[in-house]
């Protein structure tokens, strides 16, 4: 077995030097009727060759449609990008791929300067004063903001936008279920009308909002983020595509007190979903509520500049059950992936790829406009709108479209399949891959499925 | 060679990726466009090629060393696995492509789940969880849901054991229990007879690890579980130590209700400096009803992704955004696969008999915390060192020196300056060896009364011993611009 | 532009410190009448994205059918075999990749100590004394070898077996063609039917032979070796599929002087025939006449192991036109892959992975013994075998079975064009990346185009 | 850490590859089986990967640092390359696939040849050469074999100018030339009237490298290669340097009618710690007849390769087995269509440039050995060391442990003591300047005394200087059994 090392001979010296008869000897402290033999676990196959393996993963790859291999509009909270192939070279190499969460800074300082650099990347990108190493994704960074945010107001309400991406929601809900604060959340809001300012009250700990919201409209969110502050309360504002931070006055900039990003976007392919990784970002003076893993700056005994894992007072491993967070693993190298490609862009590229993205999206709106039973929802968007197809089953158009190898966008009742009045609803999204040619096969595919 | 931040290097106007010049239509911002520049730095690829290969050059990893690093299982990550992760059909699939697009991927998830309960011989799986703890949580919260759905309100108390992993009281708690303490016997177990009297119907769980964090397996785990559902309570396993058993006992004939599988540990994919993991939760079918979704379901037609309530499905809601950790899923595939249930049986053979090696190596000139074979990790205390004036974190920086990753230190807490080796089964018996070898020449070193030597140590690494208490007390979570030049916000 | 990190600042900084007006000042020394503006490259695009390139190549690399993709029945010098995934990722490694050759002994020790290790494992698998640290490629390997063997007996003659690659003649005869060197090449021999016994003399240099011969046929060569010993000359052994040392004699054993070998076919992807790794191996007593780099064991001032280049004094920055030979670069990079794939193979694998070559040769030919109108030539073989297909042009039948989508094996008329009595003659192949069904497509796609 | 051979690790009963057990049909062959073990070492997948990832560790490299290396052009190797030349379309293809098959590949080689006679101007261009000196090789057998066409048998010599890389005699010697060396001038050219002095109709060639070894232009190229001519020779340029010239002259408009091109060199190829590079030549349309097989011929319905003789060819025969360095040439490809022409004008200029900027720096400090601006490379020699007990060796040495690989030094052997640097276009200006800090650091160091300092060197690298004589004196040049086990063969 390739992945093995000990030999027969091996097995037995050791065996000798241990004085034991045979290694099932060594697990005699299982009870018997919990043992299971070699022929115990019917339907499990042996072993197989590399070679094998390969055939039968690339035979269950094949059967799925590569996002990229047509034209493709989907976005919803996960957003196709092109990624430097530099990237996934960085991050392959071993001593970045196979290793161990840095609690020994002397032989990881590689890990903890590229989550500094991150953190500080983060921070700037979305206007905050600092950003932890990382979160699994957005939903569950949502999740841990409004408790974040209950930590520091010492209130137990939480106000959740309809524009806010449903499966944070889900996520946040199911988190925050069985503690004792209180979760509103507002029925879904296409056309970003809700009114959360008249909500906010001397109770709320925060109102969560996202911008772009889910179904694409921009908003300044100044006006709500002074009426939360007026109020005691905290303004989490959600990121899903952390593209639109180099086009668009980041949340910061707007009074947010915590920001919370997906980060899969920059760096990482799709992945059908995951892994992500959760950007997240606040004020200094929240800094010891914060969730997650902090490098912080410090010096060796030669006094040379170094990093460490910081302020793991708040982690669960020393605090148990008072932490902050039960939160144990992070997503180290999708924050790397992050990190490598936010570098290669820069100031100059990241500002011109969200500029590339929004250009890319105006011409696909343009084009949208003058398909006839279509009507797009947004005024204000960065690379994504949601589309409305009156007396249409969205759903059924997007299938329609995947028959002519065209992947549409996706349908709004794939998230909210009891809400009749969203199922003419679609959202559909361009990219700098998305090219001209891409735009026009869909505008004719739609053309034709909607005539 | 000392490498500065990325902020310290380059200049806005480089760009290490090329784009087009995009359109100049009309913008649809409303009026929020950016104004001022972020302040992010510039460098071209050679430049960040060069920045990112040598930061890596700062670090230990499995591909260069030995981790003896107890409870995390650091084995060997096979490339297989990172090349099947990036065949196109899988990594450029969209979460939210139809169905009829997507069906090898469900496939996938759904080869993953029949693995995971075959080897546990379980209900159910939850595959979404992000990790360890996340997986937990999720145990923690059917649980609960469970609980609620029988109305069973006065059942708030989970019994946790001195020696239990941190995140198990985290998560106890995120579920809104208070937790008591088990305490543990002198043979490393859980104290039966306390363990049984703890048991009252206030009692909503009992979370325990096993082969425990002492490298123990709880022999009387039997008994144990009977007693907690005989008590009207749930058996969560923490699956951290899963790879010491894979193959050769199934949670389900421990009584087990739940328990979360590290795929970062036991199946082999990269722990990645700190991540990604994934933390599938299986379920006993108690619990099944109350499994978060998004669910896997094969029928006739293919394989369908359930992300709403159907039928009498209770969920008690969703873990993460879109379906979970899918390219952790495609790597834990190939490796079971490649493996087949022999190969785990074998690993985890393999595993235990190199701990054991290692404990019977060790165990005249350190001193052992408990008799008798250990699993997959051995565990010892610091009696060795007393009077040496050299403590066990010392002793483990001074195997850094010695070209090793220090082993777990300080925990578990039930044991005084613990050092929990875990040698997994990827480790040759050179590697153990010459480990074994670096370990008894450093004790009798530190015997010898050298514990300068100790206090001193790392000396031949990037950075010697860092200053925590300065990180903590003054935190430096950023770089900032020297305040002359400060960059405008 | 990505690669280029000079910003404009720099260059007018740097330019100011050189006292030059602009960068085309520096090229003052060029004459007018050789400068080319930039505008003088009619027909060559400027700069293209990471994006467009990618698609371009893409859509390039989608117009060839990958052998992979359909069953795959091609040898003839170049063999599918299944390369494991550790291999790639290794040799991707920047430390490997991005090195330079090892002058700089001192950091150098990664590459010297790999390229120790390909040379004994070249010399034990072709059971010589010693080998290099490789040439470009078997065929300029056999054209070394014979001008090698010109140096060490002091003679001019050299006679290159029917049996012998195509290719590696040819390249053996234009490599010698302007030397005082007399190159006999005798005729194709398909059959194995030569007398090259006869035809040795007291004036040849060496014969050079192929085993496997091209044409499929595995031979004992000790009596010609014997001959060759008789009469002062060399036996030069050519292994274009270094696979069958895992199961057959090697050339050492049998009494050869020197041995090439093809390495491509171990550790390298096909990548449409190179590049390629030549092996290289010979007896201790012509180390000093052998071509090509060799790494050497010393000791450093400290008294501890190491490597070195050495006996460069053969080489031609050193000797110049009185050199061994001119090359320079040789295939560090895919000695290295080969060097890996024979350490994962190890003895058991290596000698496995041979045998299950040759029994899967045996299953194809067992079944191809059963299609009407065929005849398969070899009566020994490893992994390859010529088949005749009696009154059929065989360069017909493999664009028939290309069209069923099998690709079917090379006919010899690519090799031999003018020989019109081998029009009917074909290679076929196997593997251990071919399967039954793979037979079973090729036999019945056979059975019905020669039906 | 000390890395052990392969041969002393492992055993041979292991093995990291899974393979099947093969049939047990009756063997074809013919009583050849090999008997006895081979004496290969058995590792598994994890101690493979851990060996050579050590081993790694002990390199220098691109992605690691900065190269100074004269004429050997080490600039950044894109990622993008590497991934292209691995697309399935491309690694994937057997060299003898019916050409239907491989339309995408030979539109590739044909490509690439549009870039390469564009770029020079040249008529033809043999892709097959798989070096520079093979590069060399083919375009003086093209020559030579143009000669024989015109039965110009009295010409057998060839001239090399003295600053030459030594492939260029070596390689003359091959093709059955004479080899007579031309002397330079102060300037660091070579001396025109001394060259049309020896150019007399026994002459064959001129073998020139322009810019040449030292750094400079052949600022008389045109004159030169107009004496050539008239003198009924032919001109071939070594290519080395194109590195600095790309995108600004054409080889044609210099009079060349030969030139190799190391696509490792000037088309950013990885030089992989030895190769495979690739030395496509282009030549005249004089010389194109006599071009080698195969050729890639565009016609209506597609791409074709010709691999025998066609028409009027009369090529002097064939380099290489199958088709040249494919996988070398998608990667220049990538390289050559992400810089554009506008790039590869822009990268001689940085080149240029750094090269000149480094002088300027250094001028001062070191003895530079010519005058004038020079092109990508600057040519010092050791006079600024004498007196001081270091010689150029210990220099060079003393840079590695300032974290540099030493610039290129005794070359060319014109220049007493010779350190040639190339700084290409993929520094940025912080890596030069750093590098011509550490130089004059040195410099000032040497010039203070401190021989001993520099005899030491280098001291912080896996090993210190190495004795090569021993090494060529007792050439230890395989691992062999220790004697007792000496294995069977």
């Amino acid at each position: 077995m390739r992945y093995l090392p000990l030999t027969d001979d091996d097995r037995r010296a050791m065996l000798a030097r241990i004085g034991a008869a045979s290694v099932d000897d060594l697990f005699r402290d299982v009870p018997p009727a919990a043992w299971t033999g070699p022929d115990g676990f019917d339907g499990l196959p042996p072993h197989a060759t590399e070679m094998a393996v390969e055939r039968q993963l690339s035979a269950l790859a094949a059967r799925n449609v590569a996002a990229g291999s047509v034209p493709s509009f989907l976005g919803a909270g996960a957003y196709r990008h092109h990624i430097p192939a530099a990237v996934d070279h960085l991050i392959q190499r071993g001593e970045f791929l196979t290793a161990y969460t840095p609690y020994q800074p002397e032989v990881s300082q590689g890990t903890l300067q590229y989550l500094f650099e991150f953190q500080t990347q983060v921070a700037l990108i979305t206007g905050m004063e600092v950003a932890n190493a990382s979160m699994y994704d957005a939903a569950t960074g949502v999740a841990e903001a409004a408790a974040m945010a209950c930590r520091i107001t010492r209130r137990k309400h939480v106000l959740l936008s309809g524009g806010v991406h449903p499966h944070y929601r889900a996520v946040t809900e199911s988190f925050l279920r069985y503690t004792d604060i209180e979760t509103e959340c507002l029925a879904p809001d296409p056309l970003g009308v809700e009114d959360l300012m008249g909500r906010v009250t001397a109770q709320t700990a925060c109102v969560v909002v996202q911008n772009p919201d889910f179904y694409g409209n921009l908003a300044d969110l100044s006006a709500l983020a002074a009426e939360c502050h007026a109020e005691g309360a905290l303004l989490v504002v959600a990121v899903a595509e952390p593209v639109s931070l180099g086009l668009v006055t980041p949340p910061g900039a707007m009074g947010a007190d915590i920001v919370v990003g997906e980060g899969h976007a920059i760096g990482s392919p799709l992945n059908f979903g995951g892994p992500g990784v959760g950007l997240f970002a606040t004020r200094k003076k929240y800094v010891r509520h914060m969730p997650g893993r902090l490098a912080g700056e410090t010096v060796d005994e030669e006094g040379r500049r170094g990093w460490v894992l910081t302020l793991s007072t708040r982690e669960q491993h020393i605090r148990r059950e008072k932490a902050t967070s039960n939160i144990c693993t992070n997503s180290g190298l999708i924050a790397l992936a992050w990190t490598i490609h936010m570098t290669l862009l820069g100031e100059a590229g990241f500002t011109r790829l969200a500029r590339l993205n929004h250009m890319k999206a105006v011409e696909m709106v343009e084009a949208l406009e003058r398909v006839p039973g279509l009507k797009v929802v947004p005024r204000h968007f960065f690379n994504e709108v949601m589309v409305r197809l009156p007396g249409q089953n969205a759903a059924g158009v997007v299938d329609a479209l995947a028959e002519r190898g065209v992947l549409a966008g996706v349908p709004l009742s794939r998230f909210y399949p009891t809400y009749p009045e969203l199922a003419d609803g679609l959202l559909l999204c361009a990219t700098e891959t998305t090219d001209t040619a891409d735009i026009e096969a869909l505008v004719s595919a739609l053309t034709e499925v909607l005539r | 060679i000392e490498e500065p931040l990325i902020f310290e290097q380059g200049s806005p106007d480089k760009c290490g990726v090329d784009l087009p010049e995009p359109d100049d239509r009309p913008d649809r911002l409303g009026g929020v466009a950016r104004s001022g520049p972020i302040g992010l730095p510039g460098l071209s690829e050679p430049e960040v090629v060069r920045h990112y290969t040598r930061l890596s050059q700062k670090n230990y990893a499995i591909d260069a060393g030995f981790y003896p690093l107890g409870s995390c299982t650091m084995k060997h990550n096979p490339r297989l696995n990172e090349r099947m992760a990036r065949l196109p059909g899988f990594a450029d699939l969209h979460p939210f492509q139809p169905e009829s697009t997507v069906q090898g991927a469900l496939a996938a998830m759904g080869h993953l789940s029949d693995w995971l309960l075959g080897l546990t011989g379980m209900e159910a799986v939850a595959l979404s969880p992000g990790a360890g703890a996340h997986g937990e949580l999720c145990g923690m919260q059917a649980i609960r849901a469970a609980l609620d759905a029988r109305g069973a309100d006065e059942r708030r108390v989970v019994l946790v054991p001195d020696s239990a992993h941190g995140t198990n009281p985290a998560t106890a708690a995120l579920c809104g229990f208070q937790v008591r303490g088990i305490p543990g016997n002198d043979r490393g177990r859980v104290d039966v007879d306390a363990f049984k009297a703890a048991l009252d119907d206030r009692v909503a769980a009992v979370m325990l690890t096993n082969p425990n964090t002492c490298g123990l397996f709880e022999s009387d785990i039997l008994e144990l579980s009977t007693a907690v559902h005989e008590a009207g309570a749930y058996f969560y396993l923490d699956g951290a130590n899963f790879n010491a058993i894979v193959g050769r006992v199934r949670i389900a004939d421990l009584g087990a209700d739940a328990m979360h599988i590290n795929l970062h540990k036991t199946f082999s994919t990269p722990h990645g400096g700190g991540g990604p993991g994934a933390g599938p939760t299986v379920l006993s079918g108690a619990l099944a009803p109350f499994a978060p979704l998004p669910h896997i379901v094969a029928d006739g037609a293919g394989y369908r992704l359930v992300e709403h309530v159907e039928g009498d499905m209770q969920p008690f809601g969703r873990m993460k955004g879109f379906h979970g950790q899918f390219g952790v899923f495609v790597r834990a595939l190939s490796y079971m696969m490649s493996m087949g249930v022999d190969g785990l049986r074998q690993a985890s053979g393999d595993a235990v008999l190199n701990a054991n090696y290692v404990m019977a190596r060790l165990r005249e000139t350190l001193t052992p915390s408990f008799e008798g074979p250990c699993m997959h990790e051995a565990l010892f205390d610091d009696r060795f060192l007393k009077g040496t004036g050299v403590s066990t974190l010392d002793f483990a920086k001074a195997m850094i020196d010695e070209g090793f990753h220090p082993m777990t230190m300080y925990f578990p807490l039930v044991v005084h300056g613990a050092m929990l080796m875990e040698p997994t089964e990827t480790e040759s018996k050179e590697s153990v060896d010459a480990f074994c070898d670096a370990v008894l020449a450093l004790a009798d070193k530190a015997k010898a009364g050298d514990a300068a030597f100790f206090t001193g140590a790392p000396r031949h690494t990037p950075r010697r011993r860092l200053d925590e208490t300065k990180a903590a007390r003054n935190p430096v979570l950023r770089w900032e611009p020297p305040a002359p030049a400060q960059a405008a916000e």
